[in-house]
């Protein structure tokens, strides 16, 4: 299978986490939509490597995993707060800031 | 038992000495997260930030020890080279700078002072592994090392919306961002076969033009320009500034910036070097673009610390030409420049930080009013600050932008220079207006603006004097509202609701209760004062005998061999 | 080799920074002192110059900073002797005036006008762009303060205005500064911003073309010239008089000089190319300014909009590039002239508002003259100079300046020797609506104070001396005219090594 | 002989500095004989200069003194050097010597004004300027000399400054002054353009190789120099000034603007005339315009009504014989006048200032009648000037007139015109004069009259300014509260004695064919000149001259006696029928009006425009105010993409990654 199609699901995949980014209002959502973004770049890398047969692109993978899990807990850990502050979980409220 | 006595593993051989600055920090970091969890309060709020100090004055003296050497560590990953070490040395400042100004902020009381301290170091730990990264892996784990911290930074002020907003903001776009960059590394990795730079450089060069690559250089830039809030990748950077604690935000000011621009260096000028024909005239454009957007932003803001945001948009944009060039000058230039943003910076937020705790306004410029008649150990720094980042003689910053332009103009690119001297006349206009406010104005005055701001519900970001206009400035400054007495008790009800917006001081200093006298009750910070001291002294310092600094810069620039 | 011309130039700073730190009341005498030995170093200096001679005197040439190619280079010729002169004569008159009459917060106002002497006195001795740059954009600041903090109403208005305004051309410059050194540097060996090595690496013309415009725009905001004056009318208003006595005296003759100094030698090209140009706009400026002095009745904006026809005349003069080169020497004395007229007239007008309720209204004033008789006296002198009334020095800068003109084109010269008329009636208006006539409603007049005759009659006495004996100037400037002029001349000539004369 | 030069100039500026410094501790009275003093020390110094002069042979009678170097730079030669010759020697003597005489008559004459220091001053100060602008050697000197009179005259003609009309008519003499200042100026350009010096003899040496005959620079340069003269001289269209200016005090009139400054343009002419020898197209324009401003005054002078004007249109239409003479190289004739005329004009204006002071102030004639008896001095010197005037025999102006009008017809070409319009001008003198004289002391005694010859001067209940019928402002004391006349100042009666003599004998100096002293005297200064000496009239020409001149002063008066004095009634008879004429005659000729009309309103409305319009529109509306709209414009736009919205934001930063790839994928 030629190499061209795992870019292009790769691809699809970090728009579709873009896309999310977009359209939702919730900020779990919207993490979730981070890592599908996050993910497609592993597996382009992973793809790469294997293309080049040489290991970095697999290191660098699991490395991005490790990153992920931990933006996805800061996150979580920031929604929480936000939430024991009885603010609406709700991108669109957090507009107090503009301008 | 002979083979296993007889048996040694080889591992692959350490330079302590060189990675020394890595480890003072990290050991820094854990030291700092556990003598936190102590109970008594004294431990917690006085010797936290001492240790956290110690352990930043501890990897700068490395940095000074081994200048001059010119290691890679960690198999190749890690270049200890002057051009790190100068800007380590710059983040370690930074991150003093902002433990000073921490020293009774509220926000680490909220977030327990041992995880603020342990984050703000793990974050400066993050930049310098950026700046240091010779791979993708290595310089994605910096990025994110010194972005995670920054987003609970941000958010660590709990008891404000604004700080959770700003945290919650700065968290999203700043994966947005970085997934962006992970993307763009990865397609550079598949179209070179190389996470190194080096392996990078040597496939770009002989690559030519190769779709796959550009458009990785392409969000790999987006990723960056975004790191270093180049426009249209900016947005973040108002409002994160104006609602994280201003200390922190005064570290992601300088320190982030720094870090950014150092890894730009890094790839631009030496793994991409070979792409420059095509990088070079897009990130000229985007200098140009963010040279204009962040001045005509800052126009007009009453919230200094979003004034100050922008400016840094402005400034980004002046730094990004050193970039642009990638000549050895442009380095030069750039970490000229990046010493000099670092010192006029710090002073104008330790000022605000001051301001913030004595009066009731907050971060509003009428924090300010009357500062000079009655305070000139805060109102000369903030002042010496404004003109250095107007770029005006006899300050670091006027040699700052005149070596820019000098790199700009000695390879071709005379009309960014031109973009530069415009943005910085552009950025008179609210310079300008800070000193006003400091000099030119009465407390009287800001009483009645507070009460009509109160009356005109609340944005302390929506600009209350159309500024930009020197005639609506002075419509702005005159006072409404005659007499002091009068304007004592609206200043009273304005205090409210003010302090209720963004009062800092809760827990330690109480000045934002007696927010009704605008010039303020001096609240006991020599800390601050002396932040704002020190980093004036040094402006103009810099600016009457800049030869140390440029001394630095040569190094710096020497680090980086390819280039002429 | 001296270290002369530093203690000139920083003992002001020196001062001032000790008058803020001293008690208030001996401040302002700081400021006196900041600004009297100076002028007495000057006059030594006047009495000890070599005139006739060559080439800078009392050089003071160390390096500073390498790595830019500034180097801390000062020296003193022909071309700023007398300006350096004018600015400590000016500058000690106000001090002087300062101390009589200490205004609010007197300790910073000294110490702004310290800075503003160093500054002014910088950019006159710098004898490297990078040191003139500094100096010229350093001017500003401490005027910024004077008007924002001691200013009339809407201060800040104006001196955000004044500040924005000028310093964009400022800015410009800045670039402008550092890109010719680079490319001057090209191929030349070390960047330098010393003006004896720019004069020496001439420019392609291509390049002269645009880095001449973004210096005269500079000196044209600066001085100013129309139609780039939108910041002097507010500027005027709002500024304290003893400080505006010094700007509208030096401040705007930095300009002047910048572009005898650097425009014309560095890009003698471009400066062939432009002349037209700014032939006109001096002409505009001297035609225009003069018909709005005589429509005006606030007594500050009659003498600035004549500052902005004087200073077209000496414009005009630079750009006459005759082969004499007798428009650019009574371009240089006519400099000094004005300033020597100008800062005498705003205390005057201070004087006048004293004896008028406050008032800056000529049509408040009149018949002030009786009661005080001295003051008008000094006052008729002043007026008469700066009408340029034969007999003045003002009148051997202007006839000089006309003459040179004159051989370059007629045309030019007729339609400015009506801004000569112009010019008598506006100034004599202003005599007579404030001196003579019936007295104005609010005029109380009293005859001039003894302290205030301290800082009247020796400006007067001066003007008077230079009447009578221009000639000291003039032998002092000769040759230093002749050798900025050298290579604008062969370039007009069109000899192709034509910038390769150094000045 | 220099040295004697020297003080010349020197003492009355002395006099004027020690004048003014001591204003505070001198009482004034000591002041007038100060300054007198000054102007007499002088005026002995010019006779010595004189007399050294004779004394000296045919070609060393050209001394040039210099004091030190004045401008001397970039192809200009300003030396501060007076230059000595019979010409200067000449002028000085007059000057000085009018002068003294003058302030002499000043003492009394001003005993009473609150501004006597200041006023002897001033007039010391003119002396000083008038004798600078006739010594000077070189353009920039005489330019400096004549500025400086310009000046000395406007302060004198607005000395009672709380007049605003004074101050309006000393304004207006001052600049059509410094209009002819810059012609002056603009004029040595074009000559020191070609001869590379503005010294006179090095100019006047150079001249001939410098310039063909008629050539257009040379020409230029010489009308330019003619626009500085007649400014200074009152000459058409650049008089309009004179009149005004008897706003200032009478003897302000005698001596600056009837017997010296205002002949300075004649001064300069013969001073100039190797230029104009060289240019006569030039000297024609001046030689026309000269005959026009004769013929153009008198005309006006017929119907003025105030005193001091009268007189004063007289000096224009005098003067305009001057200027023609010198412009037709009849120069010894011109100088010759303009002594003569110093003597009488001056007499008649001192006369006409003690009418005036017997009316409190009032310069109206139709104010003045039947002075005869009342005040019989005056009355004498009155017809004494009168008559020499009107140019009747033996009196002074008889011979330098008719000298002048005979030279004009010697010259044998189109000027015989000029000297037929000349004897016209004549008539119309001797009629206007006498029509003054005939009106103000004859006729019934008015009260002033009478309250005089019952010995107690008149005093006006409220002082009023004449000009405008404004009341004055009394506590400032000047024009003085009370009043001199001739018959009780012994000062002003000495002064007016000595010119009487003057203006009757003065005319001896140079018979015509009896003896050429002055012609004789002038000899060196203008060796050179084509005309000097070929110029000479024939006997019978000569004789018919003389004939003619007094018959036409003789009727002229005549005609003046029947019209004011026989049949009263006619002159009311002649205006009806001539109403046009006299319209035009009485409105001067409407030059005030063009001039408004051409030059002031333009130049008003010109200010308004560029304040309006320019400042308002370009200078702030598109520098200042657009640039600083567009950039709130701009940063409106900015916050306004600052919408808090964190999409947007991740928006934007999509968009612009996608256009930076974009890009990437298009430069490739």
């Amino acid at each position: 299978m030629s190499m061209q199609w795992y870019l292009v699901v790769s691809a699809l995949i970090f728009s579709i986490g873009a896309a999310g980014v977009l359209v939702r209002r919730n900020p779990l959502v919207i993490l979730l939509c981070i890592e599908l973004m996050l993910n497609a770049a592993n597996l382009a890398l992973v793809a790469f490597a294997r293309m080049h047969g040489n290991g970095d692109g697999q290191i660098f993978a699991l490395i991005v995993l490790v990153v992920a899990a931990c933006e996805v807990a800061v996150g979580l850990g920031l929604i929480v707060a936000i939430f024991r502050r009885r603010l609406p979980i709700d991108v669109d409220e957090l507009r107090g800031l503009q301008g | 038992m002979i083979v296993l006595a007889q048996a040694e593993v080889s591992g692959p051989p350490i330079d302590w000495a060189a990675l020394a600055p890595v480890i003072a920090l990290t050991t820094a970091a854990c030291v700092v997260l556990l003598v936190g969890l102590a109970r008594a309060p004294f431990v917690r709020i006085r010797v936290v930030p001492v240790l956290a100090a110690l352990g930043l004055a501890v990897t700068i003296g490395l940095c000074v020890w081994q200048w001059g050497e010119n290691e890679s560590v960690v198999s190749g990953a890690l270049a200890m080279d002057d051009l790190t070490r100068a800007l380590t040395v710059l983040f370690c400042l930074a991150g003093m700078g902002t433990v000073a100004l921490s020293w009774r902020s509220a926000a680490a009381v909220e977030a327990g002072e041992g995880e603020y301290y342990a984050l703000l170091l793990s974050s400066v730990l993050g930049m310098l592994i950026l700046v240091a990264a010779q791979n993708f892996v290595a310089l994605f784990l910096g990025f994110e090392l010194l972005s995670i911290p920054l987003y609970v930074l941000c958010a660590t002020h709990m008891r404000r919306e604004h700080s959770l907003e700003s945290g919650l903001k700065y968290l999203i776009i700043g994966s947005v961002g970085s997934a962006t960059l992970l993307y763009g590394l990865a397609l550079i990795y598949g179209a070179t076969g190389s996470t190194d730079f080096a392996g990078v450089a040597a496939a770009v060069s002989e690559l030519g033009s190769d779709a796959l690559l550009f458009a990785g250089l392409a969000l790999v830039v987006a990723g960056l320009a975004f790191k270093a809030s180049v426009a249209p990748f900016h947005q973040w950077t108002p409002d994160v500034y104006e609602g994280a604690p201003t200390p922190v935000t005064a570290f992601m000011a300088v320190a982030t910036k720094a870090a950014a621009f150092g890894v730009l260096l890094r790839l631009f000028d030496v793994a991409l070097i070979g792409a420059v024909s095509t990088w070079g005239p897009a990130l000229a454009a985007l200098a140009a673009v963010t040279i204009v957007v962040g001045n005509v932003g800052a126009i007009g803001q009453s919230s200094l610390k979003r004034m100050l945001a922008y400016s840094s948009v402005a400034q980004a944009g002046y730094m990004l030409a050193g970039v642009v060039v990638s000549t050895r000058l442009g380095i030069q230039a750039t970490v000229f420049y990046l010493g000099a943003y670092l010192v006029m910076n710090l002073a104008a937020f330790a000022v605000i930080v001051a301001r913030e705790r004595e009066t009731g306004a907050g971060d509003d410029i009428s924090s300010l009013y009357g500062l000079g008649a009655d305070r000139p150990w805060l109102a000369w720094p903030i002042t010496i600050a404004m003109l250095s980042l107007a770029g005006f003689p006899a300050t670091a910053g006027f040699f700052g932008k005149l070596f820019l332009i000098e790199a700009a103009v000695d390879n071709e690119y005379a009309w960014l220079g031109v973009a530069i001297v415009l943005g910085s006349a552009l950025s008179l206009v609210y310079y300008l207006r800070v000193i006003a406010a400091v000099w030119m104005r009465s407390p009287s005055e800001a009483v009645a603006l507070a009460s009509g701001r109160v009356g005109g519900g609340g944005g302390a970001s929506r600009p209350a004097m159309a500024g930009g206009s020197p005639e609506a400035d002075a419509e702005g400054g005159r006072p409404r509202g005659d007499g002091s007495t009068e304007g004592e008790d609206v200043g009273a009800r304005a205090a409210v609701p003010a302090r209720r917006a963004d009062g800092d001081e809760v827990a330690v200093g109480d000045g934002g209760g007696r927010g009704a006298r605008a010039s303020g009750a001096r609240v006991r910070q020599p800390e601050v004062a002396l932040v704002a001291v020190l980093c004036a002294v040094v402006t103009i310092a810099l600016g009457i005998y800049p030869d140390p600094l440029f001394d630095v810069a040569r190094d710096a620039g020497a680090a980086i061999a390819s280039l002429v | 080799m001296t270290i002369h011309l530093s203690i000139l130039l920083f003992w002001p700073l020196a001062l001032a920074v000790l008058g803020a730190v001293v008690p208030r009341r001996v401040a302002p005498l700081c400021a006196l002192v900041g600004s009297l030995v100076p002028l007495g170093y000057v006059v030594v200096m006047l009495l000890d110059f070599e005139a006739g001679a060559r080439g800078l005197q009392y050089l003071t040439d160390d390096e500073w900073i390498p790595d830019l190619g500034i180097s801390y280079k000062l020296g003193v010729d022909g071309l700023n002797l007398w300006l350096v002169a004018l600015t400590s004569l000016l500058f000690a008159a106000s001090a002087l005036w300062l101390t009589f009459r200490p205004p609010a917060r007197a300790s910073q106002f000294a110490l702004h006008f310290g800075i503003a002497e160093t500054a002014v006195l910088g950019a006159f001795l710098a004898q490297d762009l990078g040191v003139f740059v500094l100096f010229f954009d350093l001017m500003l600041v401490p005027f910024y303060f004077l008007v924002g903090i001691w200013g009339g109403p809407e201060r800040v208005a104006a001196a955000v205005k004044m500040v924005v305004y000028t310093l964009v051309g400022s800015l410009l410059m800045l670039a402008a500064a550092g890109a010719t050194a680079v490319l001057a540097a090209r191929g030349e060996g070390e960047l330098s911003f010393a003006f004896s090595d720019l004069a020496a690496r001439p420019l392609p013309e291509s390049t002269q073309k645009w880095l001449f415009v973004a210096f005269g725009l500079a000196f044209l905001i600066k001085m100013p010239a129309f139609p780039f004056h939108g910041w002097m009318p507010d500027a005027y208003r709002a500024m304290p008089l003893p400080a505006l006595a010094v700007f509208s005296g030096v401040v705007s003759k930095v300009a002047a000089y910048g572009f005898l100094r650097i425009a014309l030698p560095f890009f003698p090209e471009a400066a062939q190319d432009f002349q037209t140009i700014l032939m006109v706009l001096a002409v505009l400026s001297i035609l225009y300014g003069s018909v709005m002095a005589f429509t005006q009745t606030n007594a500050r904006l009659i003498l600035g909009y004549s500052s902005i026809a004087q200073l077209g005349f000496i414009t005009l003069g630079i750009f006459a590039v005759d082969g004499a080169g007798a428009g650019a020497q009574g371009a240089l004395l006519q400099a000094v002239n004005h300033g020597l007229v100008v800062a005498p007239m705003f205390f005057v007008v201070a004087l006048l508002a004293e004896r008028a309720g406050g008032a800056e209204d000529i049509r408040d004033m009149g018949g002030i003259a009786f009661r005080a008789p001295v003051l008008a006296g000094l006052f008729l002198v002043a007026t008469l100079a700066t009408l340029a009334m034969p007999g003045s020095a003002n009148f051997v800068g202007e006839f000089l300046i006309l003459l040179g003109v004159f051989e370059e084109s007629m045309t030019f010269a007729f339609l400015a020797s009506l801004g000569v008329v112009l010019a008598a009636v506006y100034a004599l208006r202003m005599y007579i609506r404030t001196m003579h006539n019936r007295t104005g409603p609010a005029v109380t007049s009293f005859e001039l104070s003894l302290r205030d005759g301290m800082v009247l009659v020796p400006l007067v006495l001066a003007i008077v001396a230079f009447a009578l004996y221009p000639q000291g100037a003039l032998t002092h400037s000769e040759p230093a005219v002749e050798a900025v002029m050298a290579p604008a001349l062969q370039a007009g000539a069109g000899g192709p090594q034509a910038a390769e004369a150094a000045p | 002989m220099t040295t004697a030069a020297w003080i010349v100039l020197l003492a009355p500026l002395l006099g004027s500095l020690y004048i003014a410094l001591s204003s505070k501790t001198l009482s004034s009275r000591t002041h007038g004989w100060i300054g007198t003093a000054a102007v007499a020390a002088s005026f002995v110094a010019s006779v010595v200069t004189l007399i050294a002069l004779e004394g000296r042979g045919e070609e060393e009678r050209q001394v040039v003194s210099t004091a030190w170097e004045y401008a001397v730079t970039a192809g200009l030669d300003a030396q501060l050097s007076i230059l000595i010759d019979p010409l200067s020697v000449l002028m000085i003597c007059v000057v000085s010597g009018v002068s003294t005489l003058i302030h002499l008559y000043s003492v009394g004459y001003m005993a009473s004004d609150r501004g006597y220091s200041r006023f002897f001053a001033y007039l010391n100060f003119f002396v000083f300027s008038m004798l600078l602008l006739v010594l000077a050697a070189n353009f920039v000197l005489l330019i400096v000399g004549w500025a400086f009179v310009g000046a000395a005259s406007y302060f004198l003609i607005s000395f009672w400054y709380r007049r605003t009309t004074a101050s309006a008519a000393g304004i207006k003499a001052f600049v059509i002054n410094v209009a002819g200042d810059v012609g002056l100026v603009l004029g040595t350009f074009f000559i020191l353009r070609e001869t590379g010096s503005v010294d006179f003899l090095a100019t006047f040496e150079a001249v001939p190789e410098a310039f063909g005959r008629n050539d257009g620079d040379l020409v230029a340069g010489c009308i330019l120099l003619l626009v500085g003269a007649f400014a200074k001289s009152a000459q058409v269209p650049l008089h309009t000034w004179l009149p005004d200016a008897m706003e200032g005090p009478t003897p302000v009139s005698a001596l600056i603007h009837a017997a010296t400054m205002v002949t300075a343009g004649v001064y300069l002419i013969a001073r100039m005339h190797p230029l104009f020898e060289q240019a006569p197209a030039a000297a024609d324009v001046g030689a026309i315009i000269g005959c026009m401003t004769m013929l153009i005054a008198a005309t006006i002078g017929l119907v003025v009504t105030d005193l001091k004007r009268v007189i004063a249109y007289s000096t224009m239409s005098q003067i305009g014989y001057m200027v023609m003479a010198v412009s037709s190289a009849a120069y010894a004739a011109g100088m010759f006048h303009l002594m003569t005329h110093a003597f009488f004009k001056a007499l008649l204006f001192m006369a006409a200032g003690s009418v005036i002071a017997a009316l409190a102030g009032s310069q109206d004639l139709d104010r003045m009648s039947g002075f005869r008896r009342a005040m019989p001095f005056t009355f004498g010197c009155m017809v004494i000037g009168g008559l020499a005037l009107s140019g009747v025999p033996p009196f002074s102006g008889f011979f330098s007139k008719d000298e002048i009008l005979s030279l004009l017809i010697a010259r044998d070409d189109w000027h015989i015109v000029l000297g037929v319009l000349g004897y016209v001008g004549a008539l119309l003198t001797a009629i206007y004069t006498f029509r003054m004289i005939f009106r103000a002391f004859g006729g019934e005694p008015g009260e002033e009259a009478r309250a005089l010859e019952e010995g107690h001067l008149f005093h006006a209940a409220q002082p009023t300014n004449p000009a405008s019928g404004e009341v004055e402002d009394t506590d400032v004391g000047f024009p003085g509260p009370d009043h001199h006349i001739a018959e009780r100042e012994g000062t002003m009666k000495v002064a007016m004695g000595a010119l009487a003599v003057l203006a009757t004998v003065g005319g001896l100096v140079q018979v015509p064919k009896v003896n050429e002293l002055l012609h004789g005297f002038l000899e060196p200064t203008f060796a050179e000149s084509r005309f000097y000496e070929e110029l000479e009239p024939s006997g019978t020409l000569v004789v018919v001259g003389l004939l003619v001149g007094a018959a036409v002063g003789v009727l002229g008066i005549f005609i003046a006696y029947v019209l004011w004095v026989k049949q009263p009634a006619r002159p009311a008879a002649i205006r009806a029928r001539l109403g046009p004429l006299h319209h035009v005659f009485s409105r001067k000729w409407y030059f005030d009006e063009a001039i408004g009309l051409l030059l002031v309103r333009p130049g008003a409305w010109l200010g308004r425009f560029a304040g309006s319009v320019i400042e308002r529109g370009l200078v702030n509306g598109v520098f200042v105010g657009g640039t600083s709209s567009a950039v709130r414009a701009a940063s409106a736009a900015v916050r306004g993409v600052q919408t808090g919205y964190l999409r947007y934001y991740a928006a934007l930063l999509l968009v612009g990654l996608t256009g930076l790839g974009a890009y990437f994928l298009v430069s490739t």
